[in-house]
């Protein structure tokens, strides 16, 4: 039974590998842990929000750090499986000791990591879009990126301005997918919307072309809104032009707020409006605009940092690192427990993502007018003027 | 004989050490949480060795076995009022079901063909997880009510680290058990030679399916007891990746050992945490990893290292 | 009285008829041997006989049941027991297991005792390694019976088969090449198996090209050629039919029969 | 009918692609007996070496050529360093093998390249052609085009030249190719060389229409090896009906029955077909030799 010993070695050897992450180090650095999808399908969300954090903890800690301590960040990689996010977020608390957290990039991590969080009393900010992460409000969680439902409402909004109510959906069946296109469903009578199609694709499926063409040939609908993320919604969008729907006006979702999807799509991008932050549209807000100067320090960071289009997902990131630090800053303290009361206390913070308000009740803080309706024209996002 | 039963009893007995004494050695809760991973791993692992490494059947969908057991706690408790544990049986109950039902056309089917079968039910089941989200909460998972046992609410990752600890032990013995009867040589038989299985009287296609039927329990336990301890599960429980992590786990292990199973889970799970460490060069180093092993223990870790000391123990 | 009888059987692969018309009856207690050049389709009507291949015509009885195109468990549940050619030993299991394998039939086989291993299911596993020993002792195995049947040499894994087959307790017994590729003390210690395996009762039908041991041992004989019977009898018959010698035996081979 | 014609087109681009893969695993399967799930990864290759080359400033030809050859590359690469190694392994060993290369080379793409989504631009033009009321893409012809003529040459190299019948006969009996002389690890590496080629090709000539990633394979791989078995494993004609199949199956079922359930409905079919015929379309019914 000489295997005995090769288990009993192995279990020692995994043992001594954890050991390798260094135990807390000096007192006065304050550690903020990340759980973060930079591998994965969800990759194109989690590596620019890795990058952000590492950037401006970076610039933070250079200024000085936060209450007097230099801030410790410690990231890791679920590879969008949410059972290894919840056992990276057990890591996080009970062997890095991160007093707060600023990650979980889908839904899904985030919905794993919840429970971990809540009974171990130590704030949880999400950059997951769905709006099930805050509603019901949990006491320690809270969220930057501006909600599924949200962006449903703003695309009705804008399409019940334009007199169209008869909708085609065509979504991804991911998780973002998914939960759009049930928030979109549920919303949709408060606007006089009507879903008279309702197709999905899968989020790796390369051809859209047969779904878009039984839309097409559905009798009265107005427009399509696509609630998708990754590379679907730009195969959604070229297909849509190669079958010539262009006269039906066509939504993406905030899901496709980066610039590699006007990129990907190309010319068929023409024409597509979708619901995003103003962080996309930075250098053409206007001067009084409040969010000017963040957006556009944000995207000239990013940039020359990695050398890659800013996206809001990034932002989403930005917007969560800086909501707890302002907390710790307020709170003078990096006791979870006070820095949480603070994160709550959150008023009139100015982020990538809109200005954020935050109460008991509500544990996101935007409102619908943090999103634009942005139209995309001649390769560049552009904002669309209100009433057109 | 006598050796063999000292053999399995040993083993058991080591394996409770081990478990027992790891939490000494233990310096956070974070530690218990890895190690109860590990055994609902083993666990589902367990089971699929006994298809895959007694009986021979291969099977790349078994994850959608894990995700019945998953989903049953996640949905019997919230949508239907099923108590917990209740719940854990009807999932057991439902894998098996389906398990026999599919079992007897597909089990027809011969290596790479079964292969691609059972892949093709994985991607199935998958998809009417994450598709059904009325029931499911679709692909963004649901959560899973605590477990109750007798008023004990069962939760935290010290308690979670013995019930699962617990399970993986009866698992093993069970496993053990089947080795030396009637039963456990047939699956044994028809591995090496179906036909000559068959001549001496061995239904295949009846034993073929209770391996598969077992092998679907065992994964639904897992799956079970993940949820429970998760208080949340998702779709990716249920999917193909899954499916070739446990396939993967079964052969790094050791094709038909038991100890095998156990250790494979404790490297795919563990491996993964420590080589967080080198940041992007993480993929990089597991797949090397699994090839070198691969290489130089083709027959699995456990067999070939006990081949190892056995050579050097008669040298 | 006969146990097993096959009529006019016939099966062809591709357009190839590999057997046709063929027929044979044995009683217990008989040795029945089957000869005819390669390709005479003598294993494939072992594979027939034993529920392996599915026959495109013909009957099979054993004990005047119709069996024909019975999967082979249930041939091996109404007294069928064989051996193969190509060895079909399970490489992966101690000579003694092979043989406790063999006895599948005789043991009580449900799965819940087994899972957890209730004291019937230890106490009869006993008594199957017991009968599978005296087996093993009885075809001259006894010291390897904790070998992997892997590592066992050609000629052993030739009497485990054996071994493995009468486990079952047949009432009719398919040699497909038992002394093949065995020395001439080996296949003499075959010889004596086979009889005294028919003594005690079994029915034997034995393909073999040893012909010296064929002749010995066989109360009939039945020649194969392309397929087709060629003549059955008494080994005295069979050498002496002039087809045989002319057909089957050729020259030269008639001339070593004879002298045998 | 110009609805039956856009799903039909849409299926048979897809299906081309698949096809590709599945002769990919068809290939090195009859070579060495390996179900190479690293298969995906050749596709990825040929995508994202073309994507980054050409944004290196390389023509796109020039580009295209350098991705197949660093393909063949890691293919070679591949053979030598993890399935020449562990020669004689169980089957299912060296499937693993294969896998953890898959792991390896998905790692190592995320860190040489980056990611990023990326595309490549229509080789000739993005504007739709019109054939009766369908709109079809150009590229889907250069797809359903290179896929013909890789299928072509790969049949006129197995039945017409002496190194592709000795790829034939190893693929019948290694034992025996090996007694008559043939070198069979070079056919094996011939294999594995000639089965990245023809996944770069696919993923050079799909780029353009269905955009690439690190991550591409995966899926990929999962739909060429359904293909395969669905045509029956090792039969070069049956890799190709069978990803032709699985194409249209998921385009028409998208189009007619459920885009929810597209996929279930294509592996529902493929189960069908194997209870039907348990070595798939085209494979060789064996006859069990005891």
């Amino acid at each position: 039974m000489k295997s005995k010993a090769t288990l009993k070695i192995l279990l020692a050897a995994g043992v001594m590998g954890f050991g390798l992450s260094e135990g807390a180090l000096a007192q006065n650095s304050v550690k903020i842990g990340s759980v973060l999808s930079v591998t994965g399908p969800s990759s194109f969300l989690g590596e620019p929000e890795d990058k952000t954090l590492r950037i401006y903890v970076d610039k933070i800690n250079a200024a000085g750090g936060v209450a007097g301590k230099k801030i410790e960040l410690v990231i890791y990689d679920d590879g969008g499986d949410a059972n290894k996010a919840r056992t990276f977020a057990t890591r996080l608390i009970e062997d890095d000791e991160v007093v707060a957290m600023v990650g979980g990039t889908t839904t899904g991590a985030t919905m794993a990591m919840i429970p971990v969080f809540e009974d171990a009393k130590i704030p949880f900010i999400s950059l997951a879009g769905a709006i099930e992460v805050i509603d019901p409000v949990r006491k320690f969680v809270f969220k930057t990126p501006h909600t599924d439902k949200m962006a449903c409402e703003k695309i009705f909004e804008d399409l019940k301005k334009r007199n169209l109510t008869k909708i085609g959906l065509i979504s991804g069946t991911d998780g973002f997918g998914a939960s759009m296109r049930a928030q979109c469903v549920k919303v949709a009578p408060n606007y006089g919307m009507q879903i008279v199609a309702d197709e999905n694709y899968g989020p790796r499926d390369s051809d859209m072309t047969a779904q878009l063409t039984k839309i097409k040939n559905t009798a009265g609908v107005q427009a399509v809104v696509n609630p998708g993320f990754g590379q679907g919604p730009a195969i959604v969008t070229r297909n849509y032009a190669q079958l010539g729907m262009n006269s039906i006006p066509f939504y993406q979702s905030h899901g496709v707020a980066s610039k590699s999807f006007i990129e990907l799509a190309g010319a068929a991008a023409e024409g597509v409006r979708l619901p995003a932050a103003a962080l996309l549209v930075g250098d053409k807000l206007p001067e009084s605009d409040p969010q000017k100067k963040v957006v556009t320090e944000y995207k000239q960071a990013y940039e020359s940092a990695t050398k890659q289009p800013v996206s809001t997902f990034g932002g989403h990131a930005y917007d969560g690192l800086f909501i707890l630090v302002e907390a710790m800053k307020r709170a003078n303290s990096t006791d979870p427990q006070k820095v949480r009361d603070e994160i709550e206390k959150t008023k009139g913070f100015v982020g990538t993502g809109g200005i954020v308000n935050m109460s008991p009740t509500d544990h996101l803080g935007l409102d619908l007018s943090a999103f634009r309706v942005l139209e995309i024209k001649g390769g560049d996002w552009n904002l669309v003027a209100s009433g057109s | 004989m006598r050796a063999l039963l000292n053999q399995r009893l040993l083993t058991l007995a080591v394996l409770a050490v081990i478990i027992s004494l790891l939490p000494f050695v233990f310096p956070s809760s974070y530690y218990f949480r890895v190690a109860s991973l590990v055994w609902v791993s083993a666990l589902a692992a367990i089971g699929l060795n006994i298809l895959m490494g007694q009986a021979g059947q291969v099977s790349l969908g078994h994850a959608a076995f894990f995700g019945i057991g998953a989903y049953a706690v996640a949905i019997g408790p919230t949508h239907l009022g099923i108590p917990p544990w209740a719940a854990l049986l009807i999932g057991a109950i439902l894998s098996s079901v389906l398990a026999y039902l599919v079992g007897r056309p597909i089990l027809r089917l011969k290596g790479h063909y079964l292969a691609i079968a059972t892949l093709g039910l994985g991607v199935l089941v998958a998809l009417v997880i994450s598709t059904e989200s009325r029931w499911t909460g679709g692909p963004d998972g649901m959560p899973v009510e605590r477990l109750t046992l007798f008023g004990w609410r069962v939760s935290g990752s010290y308690t979670w680290y013995w019930v699962t600890g617990a399970l993986l032990l009866v698992g093993t013995w069970i496993a053990l058990n089947l080795d030396e009867t009637p039963t456990g040589r047939a699956f044994r038989a028809l591995h090496d030679s179906e036909v000559a299985a068959q001549v001496v009287g061995v239904d295949v296609a009846r034993f073929k399916l209770q391996a598969f039927v077992i092998a679907a329990v065992y994964a639904s336990l897992a799956g079970s007891a993940l949820a429970f301890m998760n208080g949340f599960i998702n779709p990716d429980q249920a999917g193909f990746i899954h499916s070739v992590e446990l396939v993967t786990i079964v052969v790094l292990g050791g094709l038909g050992s038991v100890v095998g199973s156990i250790v494979g889970a404790a490297v795919l799970v563990t491996l993964p945490q420590a080589l967080t460490v080198f940041h992007e060069y993480e993929h990089l180093l597991l797949g090397l990893i699994i090839i070198v092993s691969m290489i130089f223990m083709r027959n699995g870790i456990v067999p070939s290292l006990s081949g190892l000391f056995l050579r050097r123990a008669r040298s | 009285m006969t146990i097993l009888k096959a009529t006019d059987i016939g099966i062809s692969f591709g357009g190839v008829k590999a057997v046709d018309g063929v027929g044979f009856s044995v009683s217990p207690g008989q040795i029945l041997s089957i000869i005819g050049p390669n390709g005479a389709g003598k294993t494939t009507l072992f594979n027939i006989v034993s529920g392996i291949y599915v026959a495109s015509r013909g009957t099979i009885h054993i004990a005047d049941e119709d069996v024909t195109g019975l999967a082979p468990h249930r041939l091996a549940a109404r007294g069928l027991s064989r051996t193969f050619q190509n060895l079909q030993i399970f490489q992966r299991m101690t000579a003694c297991e092979n043989v406790m394998v063999g006895r599948h039939l005789r043991e009580k086989c449900s799965l819940l005792p087994a899972l957890f291993r209730t004291p019937s299911v230890t106490r009869q596993n006993r008594e199957t390694r017991a009968a599978a020993l005296d087996l093993l002792a009885y075809v001259g195995l006894k010291d390897v019976a904790d070998v992997p049947a892997g590592s066992l040499p050609y000629g052993a894994c030739k009497r485990l088969e054996i071994a493995r087959a009468l486990a079952a307790e047949p009432r009719v017994l398919l040699l497909d090449e038992p002394a093949a590729g065995c020395n001439a003390v080996e296949t003499e210690e075959i010889d004596h198996l086979i009889r005294q395996v028919a003594d005690r009762g079994v029915a034997v039908v034995l393909v073999e090209h040893d012909m010296k041991l064929v002749m010995k041992i066989s109360d009939r004989i039945l020649v194969l050629e392309r397929g087709r019977p060629l003549a059955e009898g008494t080994p005295r018959e069979v050498r002496d039919d002039p087809r045989v010698l002319e057909a089957y035996l050729g020259r030269h081979g008639a001339q070593e029969a004879a002298r045998a | 009918m110009a609805e039956f014609l856009q799903f039909l087109i849409s299926g048979l681009t897809v299906g081309a692609v698949y096809a590709l893969v599945a002769l990919g695993f068809t290939l090195i399967y009859n070579a060495s007996g390996v179900v190479n799930f690293a298969q995906g990864e050749f596709v990825m290759l040929g995508g994202m070496v073309t994507v980054f080359a050409s944004a290196a400033g390389v023509p796109l030809p020039l580009a295209a050529l350098i991705a197949v050859a660093a393909s063949i590359m890691i293919g070679l690469l591949l053979h030598r360093l993890a399935i020449e190694p562990a020669r004689g392994a169980s089957a299912v060993t060296l499937i693993i093998i294969t896998i953890g290369a898959s792991i390896l080379l998905r790692g190592l793409a995320a860190i040489i390249f980056d990611k990023q989504f990326h595309k490549l631009p229509a080789f000739t033009g993005d504007a739709p052609i019109d054939i009766l009321g369908a709109a079809v893409q150009p590229q889907s012809f250069w797809v359903l085009g290179g896929a013909a003529v890789v299928v072509v040459t790969l049949y006129v190299f197995l039945e017409h030249t002496l190194i592709g019948k000795a790829v034939l006969a190893t693929a019948a009996n290694r034992l025996a190719a090996r007694l008559v002389g043939i070198n069979t690890t070079t056919i094996m590496a011939l294999a594995f060389g000639g089965s990245a080629a023809i996944g770069a090709v696919a993923g050079i000539l799909v780029t353009p229409i269905t955009l690439t990633s690190y991550d591409v394979g995966t899926l990929l791989a999962l739909k060429g090896f359904a293909a395969a078995m669905l045509g029956g494993m090792g039969n070069p004609v049956g890799a190709v009906v069978g990803g032709l199949l699985l194409g249209l199956l998921e385009a028409f079922g998208a189009g007619y029955l459920s885009s929810t359930y597209k996929d279930a409905f294509a592996f529902l079919v493929i189960l069908i077909v194997l209870f039907v015929a348990p070595q798939g379309l085209f494979g060789r019914r064996a006859v069990e030799r005891v």
